[in-house]
């Protein structure tokens, strides 16, 4: 690779990973904001117009406050536990395709990160180490509410991780690949996986609120039963991180569902778009640079609307008990999830033969 | 705690295991949880030292008196009339019924009869008390299993409440409202104006709440056979008021024994069939929509007439005579110093509290304080259920039980 | 149990139905409603920019009134401090001395009255019990939040509405 | 049957006796008649097992202290309920002060249980049979029984207040 | 970015001459600041004044809008312990512990009269106020307070929020109040 | 580079190993074990199998390690095993014996082995993705790996019936 496409991929990474957390931060102001619009409410405005800086304040706050670790804690593990939690939240977004392809100088820059033939796999894997961070944390803490909540938290990650796995093996049956910018690039115009794969989907949704501990599955942070869970322990930016990283996963999990379902960049009629640019500009470098960067935009909608989708769902729902949670996850979902690849596998051997 | 508790315990123990098909003596690790007090889910102040076998609770010890206030021994110091704001703070959900409460038993000591038009003034503010209780209650079920929202938006009708009870008292929460022989005042237009519009928006608001919880199927989970007791086991426990009426006995202080006109009007006693939670949210449910009922009626009908009752050695006279009339101002010293002749006598008088049968046993010996006050609180006596109730359950049920319980700390430590 | 009374009403405990049994319906119905209050008009009052209207009866803060040529009214009679379930007033009385009708009404009046607005419960039974008008809680007025507790003992300095100028008079 | 006080009482006195059941008298429309403390449980458990009378609810107890009333300054007052018949009665034990010793309701009733404790807390009744006598509201620590007529209400480490201000 | 950021470049210059240095004060407006509009309460509510805290976080009063609606049951992430109602004796010493375990900064809000003097129970078994276990910062009267008197007090603790410094904590005076209470 | 990284790598997985075995406390023995896998994982990316690295992370990191984990916090062992447990002096022996044969049989097979090295005109890039992964197991190895996933029905099923709560039995 030349070290001026080192170069861009360094700039791109930098600004991935700087706009992951500042949607994560603004995340924060987001929840607030929508659960009070939810509940007739008008939320936080006192911090900066419209209290914009409501996420540095409690950011400012939880630096500067007091670290504490408690005395019958396991230090060096209390410290790792958040450590973790953050590094694996933010790796997962190296490998989502944001945006296609831009030409600048005669080079095509991929807007993705890496691209590893393995890309849906990357995400599983670094996925299914997030929850160490809680696990350790909860343990380490040695509370017995926190260590509750490390363990449901683990229960809940591993059971909900196996219908993830499946429901998406439908997708891959239908895409053949594993790189998500071939997922992403297949799901070209208005021909998304969705339509396709509408209860995949859905199965994936309500793993990707379990991945996520966000409610109804909620259970090893519930406040009512475990103040807090595997965090009770944890004050200052230690438990900044974890709720930092939670919303990094929100975004993660919502750049996943938007790329593999909801067509990444793709918009409709992109491509009639593009022609008539080129007709229109008589650059197809201009076209084509317009229509990635309103792709990205459009990717970006999509991640809005299912991260404004998380927040709602946690302000209306009640959350699941541990069983109902354990019996939804391994009676339901699972069977579903394999029904799904029956149901795809069928599909793809009709078409095989009917075309 | 004593030694021959802890073979209590362990007997327990020993008979869950035996219920539940376990050997007596296995090796298995239980951890002990302390719950409260100051858990979030305890809202008041109540502390449970939980065994648990994984998220499944053995036993259970409460400990209660967190809040102990002496509220018996206060009111053998103070003269009869100061005892009302002291009631406030008992089930401070539901203060107006409590106020009410001993005003009554106290005219029953004296012999005051109260005319129709304070009856129902009476009835009327009793049954909001009864909504806004039932509504905490409800909606702080949801908070604990997780729905955050439905408690605000019927949080904003409790305001409005609020506003009524302020136009009636001048208070928001500890009421203080009405006097021995009546109300302090007539309602207002603004607070007629006031329960009418309540009358014509609550049910709205009400009936979307339900919607949003009652057929949930996460939410029928969560709380279908939590936390249920049989109707025998709740009348040995001594349950009263929805939660023995969720049990399946339609035992209401208001239809037995009816106080304040309540025999004039026209509701019905819901009752459930399992006594678990979720019947008791249900049947609280339907408690206000009779409730609403009962307002409905209270307001068409409100009677002309006086305010109070024309009992001058205990009902304080109209401020203006007081500054004119020599007779009333003697009448008001003698009842503000407490030198009011009070009878002397015993009394019991119970009402329908927002959790139950509130009961006030007073023994007069004629001085300015009564002899004894007794206090029949009816969440001192769920709460000792709680520990059977829970037995056998996970943490998350134990925590909803306590909800639809609605056990209030200030009711409960006394 | 058999029935106790004829008014009793089962309440209504369906089974579930298959759509309920899946979950999406009653979820989508609780999203509809709370995106029903997503647009709604909000029910904040912004405090402290705005209030919310209070009723012309609310017990707020004490105010020891004057009477309509200013002299105080109050004359230490003592009835609002037994009155007060709190034991939150106290005041001593003193002779009224010749030249003071102006300050205060009657012979008697309070040398000093203080009220601990720590203690006090705001029941109102003082003003209830006050022959001479003298003390009321008024509506318009909450007794702010402080540093000290030292602070709360609130004197005739602070309790004694302020004298009407001849202006506003 | 409609339960009224004569035939309760004469109920009552026919099983147990002229000389266990006295002081019958009516002050609010609820019979109150006054035991010794050997009839009080076996009386407790009569009317809740009655067929008849099925007084099987028990809405309250509590203790008093009458000081200075030589054999009788104790008294535990039991208040039941029919909920079939809705009939209240109440029923007393007095007790000298020395010896406030009572055989426990627990076996009867599950409420009897709290109830108990917070009387022994109170008054310092000691309940025969109780599975659990201890404080209930109060600290473990405390060294009296604060119901007592004898004990000050308030705090007494309190120095703010001067008692001479509130006519008390 | 408006209010905040002006009181930053308005910092006065001859105080950071003189002073801890310029930058260090205008990080301690800074934090100061952010402190105040994050105040995460911890609501140790016994008694009817929780109740009114519930009318405070509802919609028509909404805590929320100064930052302070996530309320923190685990002492470690609360910088207010707002205590609510009646302290009895027997729960003295849980309100020292909770107290000892938030991490500073942390601020005390005794709300309503029976936590901040014991109000109306002046009773053998109530504690009369809770400054004889923990120190107080703020007190709110009231029986219990409106929710306006409550937003007031968390207001009062705003300003000590934005106008501490840093290192108050570790003053002399601040470690003589804790000896005083026995809190190390 | 690819050399030295595989120094690096092959000394902190032995070194993890080591670990694993000789540390107190089962909680860090677990984590140890973790990184071992990470480390195994990074082998497998040097070897360009991909797949196999993400599996591998996947399947014994995320999942297996995590009910270690689970189980191992459940009980608690960190308090309960630092003192108490002894291990006798048959263990102790019976744990040599079956390590040194293992060692053995290890040496044994290894000792005919030959390194196949790199050899440009064979070499293959593709060899570990997916697809000739694939490719090879539906093909060569399919009766292995049809038999290899029935043994994994066994035993969930064995799995099932040992978990399976008796009529009452308290579950976590």
């Amino acid at each position: 690779m030349e070290s001026v496409d080192l170069l861009y991929k360094a700039i791109y990474i930098l600004v991935i990973f700087g706009i992951t957390l500042l949607i994560a931060t603004y995340s924060t102001y987001f929840e607030r904001k929508i659960a009070a619009f939810i509940q007739d409410r008008v939320g936080p405005n006192r911090a900066g117009p419209a209290g914009l800086l409501q996420p540095l304040a409690d950011a400012g706050k939880l630096f500067f406050k007091e670290d504490f670790i408690p005395a019958r804690a396991n230090k060096a593990l209390f410290i790792l536990g958040p450590g973790i939690a953050m590094l694996v939240a933010t790796m997962s977004s190296a490998v989502i395709p944001y945006g296609d392809m831009l030409l600048v100088d005669g080079r095509e820059i991929y807007l993705q990160a890496i691209e590893v033939n393995i890309g849906v796999l990357y995400i599983f894997g670094v996925v299914s180490l997030g929850v160490y961070g809680l696990m350790i944390g909860g343990w380490a803490s040695n509370n017995k509410f926190s260590l509750l909540g490390a363990i449901r938290a683990a229960s809940q990650n591993i059971s909900y991780e196996i219908a993830m796995g499946l429901s998406l093996i439908a997708v891959l049956m239908m895409t053949g690949s594993l790189s998500l910018r071939e997922i992403a690039a297949q799901q070209a115009g208005f021909n998304w996986n969705i339509w396709y794969q509408p209860l995949g989907f859905l199965i994936f949704l309500v793993c990707a609120f379990a991945e996520t501990n966000r409610t109804p599955f909620d259970l090893p942070e519930s406040e009512a039963e475990l103040i807090g869970g595997y965090h009770t322990e944890y004050g200052s930016m230690k438990l900044g991180m974890y709720l930092f990283a939670e919303y990094i996963n929100i975004f993660v999990a919502s750049s996943v569902m938007a790329t593999l379902y909801f067509g990444a960049y793709n918009f409709p009629f992109m491509f009639e778009l593009e022609a008539w640019l080129v007709d229109a500009t008589d650059s197809v470098v201009t076209a084509n640079n317009i229509v990635t960067l309103l792709g990205v935009g459009f990717m970006f909608v999509k991640i809005f609307l299912f991260i404004f989708f998380f927040m709602w769902v946690r302000w209306t729902l009640p959350r699941f008990r541990y069983d109902q949670l354990m019996k939804l996850g391994w009676k339901i979902l699972i069977p579903l999830a394999i029904l799904n690849i029956l149901l795809t596998g069928g599909g793809i051997l009709l078409k095989d033969y009917l075309f | 705690m004593a030694t021959e508790n802890k073979t209590a315990e362990l007997t327990e123990l020993e008979q869950f295991r035996k219920d539940h098909g376990l050997a007596l003596h296995e090796e298995r690790q239980l951890t002990t949880l302390n719950l409260g007090p100051t858990h979030p889910a305890t809202h008041g102040i109540f502390q449970n030292i939980l065994q648990m076998d994984g998220e499944v609770i053995v036993d259970a010890v409460p400990t209660i008196g967190y809040i102990h206030r002496a509220f018996e021994k206060i009111a053998e110091r103070r003269p009869f009339y100061q005892i009302t704001p002291l009631t406030d703070r008992m089930n401070y959900c539901s203060s107006p019924i409590n106020n009410m409460g001993y005003h009554m038993a106290v005219e029953k000591l004296l012999g005051i009869t109260v005319p129709k038009r304070a009856q129902y003034i009476r009835v009327i503010m009793m049954e909001l008390a009864r909504i806004s209780d039932h509504l905490i209650c409800n909606s702080i079920l949801g908070v604990d299993s997780g729905a955050f929202t439905g408690f605000l938006y019927v949080m904003q009708e409790r305001e409005h409440i609020y506003d009524i009870y302020e136009e009636v008292c001048g208070a928001r929460l500890t009421t203080n409202m009405g006097r021995i022989g009546g109300m302090e005042r007539d309602l207002s237009p603004k607070a007629l104006h006031m329960i009418d519009e309540f009358l014509k928006r609550f049910p709205k608001v009400w009936a979307e709440f339900e919607k949003m919880l009652t057929r949930n199927r996460i939410f029928i989970d969560r709380t279908t056979d939590v936390g249920a007791i049989s109707a025998e086991r709740a009348l040995s426990y001594g349950f009263t008021g929805p939660n023995l009426r969720a049990a399946g006995v339609d035992y209401d202080v208001r239809v037995m024994n009816p106080y304040s006109s309540y025999e004039d009007f026209e509701f019905e006693i819901p009752v459930g069939a399992k006594g678990d939670t979720y019947d008791r949210f249900l049947v609280r449910n339907e408690e206000v929509w009779q409730s609403l009922k009962i307002i409905e009626q209270a307001y068409k009908n409100l009677p002309e007439g006086s305010y109070h009752a024309d009992a001058p050695h205990y009902y304080l006279p109209p401020k203006q005579e007081v500054y004119t009339s020599m007779e009333a101002l003697i009448y008001h010293f003698k009842i503000v110093m407490g030198e009011a002749d009070i009878p002397v006598g015993e009394v019991y008088h119970s009402v329908e509290g927002g959790n139950g049968e509130l009961g006030f046993y007073i023994i007069s010996d004629g001085g300015r304080t009564p002899y004894r006050l007794h206090f029949r609180r009816p969440c001192f006596i769920y709460y000792q259920a709680y520990t059977e109730m829970i037995k056998g359950g996970q943490l998350a049920d134990a925590i909803l039980t306590l909800s639809s319980l609605n056990v209030i700390a200030g009711e409960l430590d006394a | 149990m058999e029935p106790l009374s004829n008014r009793r009403k089962q309440v209504e405990k369906k089974d579930m139905t298959l759509a309920e049994r899946a979950y999406l319906p009653a979820i989508a119905q609780g999203l509809g409603i709370t995106l029903k209050h997503f647009f709604k008009k909000k029910a904040t009052v912004q405090y402290p920019e705005q209030t919310r209207e209070r009723s012309s009866i609310w017990r707020g803060l004490h105010v020891l009134k004057r009477d309509e040529n200013g002299a105080e009214r109050c004359t230490a009679c003592g009835l609002c401090a037994v009155a007060c379930p709190a034991e939150a007033i106290t005041m001593t009385a003193g002779e009224r001395k010749a030249g003071e009708e102006q300050l205060y009404r009657e012979e008697k009046y309070a040398v000093t009255y203080e009220v601990n607005m720590l203690r006090c419960i705001f029941c109102g039974l003082c003003e209830e019990a006050c022959p001479k008008a003298a003390i009321f809680l008024q509506d318009d007025k909450l007794a702010p939040a402080r540093f000290e507790r030292d602070e709360f003992i609130y004197g005739k300095d602070r309790l004694v509405e302020p004298l009407k100028t001849t202006e506003t008079r | 049957m409609e339960l009224t006080n004569e035939n309760v009482l004469g109920k009552i006195i026919s099983e147990f006796g002229e000389e266990n059941i006295w002081d019958a008298m009516n002050p609010d429309g609820i019979m109150t008649i006054t035991t010794n403390r050997e009839s009080i449980h076996n009386l407790i458990k009569y009317l809740r097992d009655d067929k008849e009378l099925q007084i099987s609810f028990l809405t309250t107890m509590c203790g008093i202290h009458f000081p200075g009333q030589g054999d009788k300054e104790m008294c535990m007052m039991y208040q039941l309920h029919s909920l079939r018949h809705n009939y209240r009665i109440r029923i007393k034990v007095f007790m000298p002060a020395s010896d406030p010793v009572m055989p426990t309701m627990t076996d009867l009733y599950a409420t009897a249980n709290w109830m108990e404790r917070e009387a022994f807390d109170f008054y310092g009744f000691k309940f025969i049979g109780h599975p659990n006598l201890t404080r209930i509201l109060n600290i473990e620590e405390m060294e009296y029984h604060p119901m007592l007529k004898q004990y000050p209400l308030e705090d007494q480490t309190r120095e703010d207040k001067i008692n001479t201000y509130f006519g008390r | 970015m408006s209010d905040s950021n002006k009181d930053i470049a308005m910092a006065e210059a001859p105080d950071g001459i003189s002073g801890a240095g310029f930058f260090a004060t205008s990080l301690e407006k800074v934090i100061g600041l952010a402190r105040k509009h994050s105040l995460w309460p911890l609501p140790f509510a016994t008694s009817c004044c929780g109740i009114e805290y519930m009318a405070t976080m509802g919609s028509n009063y909404d805590i929320s809008r100064f930052g302070s609606e996530r309320p923190s049951f685990s002492p470690r992430q609360a910088d207010i312990l707002m205590v609510m109602g009646t302290i009895a004796k027997k729960m003295g010493p849980v309100v020292k512990q909770v107290y000892e375990q938030m991490a500073e900064p942390r601020w005390v809000i005794a709300v309503g009269a029976c936590a901040s003097s014991g109000g109306i129970f002046d009773t053998y078994s109530v504690l009369q106020g809770i400054d004889r276990v923990v120190p107080v910062d703020v007190y709110v009267p009231g029986c219990p307070p409106r929710p306006e008197q409550i937003l007031d007090g968390l207001m009062r603790v705003q300003e000590l929020a934005e106008s501490e410094s840093l290192r108050r904590r570790d003053s002399p005076e601040y470690q003589a109040l804790l000896a005083s209470y026995n809190i190390k | 580079m690819t050399e030295s990284l595989f120094y690096f790598l092959a000394s902190l997985t032995l070194l993890c190993a080591l670990m694993v075995v000789l540390s107190k406390n089962p909680v860090h023995s677990v984590l140890f074990l973790i990184i071992t896998f990470f480390t195994i994982s990074g082998h497998y990316v040097l070897l360009n199998a991909q797949f196999l690295a993400a599996v591998n992370i996947i399947v014994y990191a995320g999942a297996i390690m995590v009910l270690f984990l689970f189980v191992i916090m459940f009980l608690n062992m960190s308090k309960a095993g630092d003192s108490k447990i002894k291990t006798s002096t048959i263990s102790k022996f019976a744990g040599a014996i079956a390590g040194g044969l293992l060692f053995i049989v290890l040496i044994s097979a290894l000792k005919d082995a030959s390194v196949v090295g790199y050899t440009p005109e064979t070499y293959n890039s593709q060899v570990g993705m997916v697809e000739s992964l694939g490719y090879v197991l539906f093909t060569d190895y399919l009766l292995p790996f049809e038999l290899a996933s029935v043994l994994f029905l066994v035993a969930m099923v064995g799995a099932v019936m040992l978990g399976k709560k008796e009529e009452g039995e308290s579950h976590f």
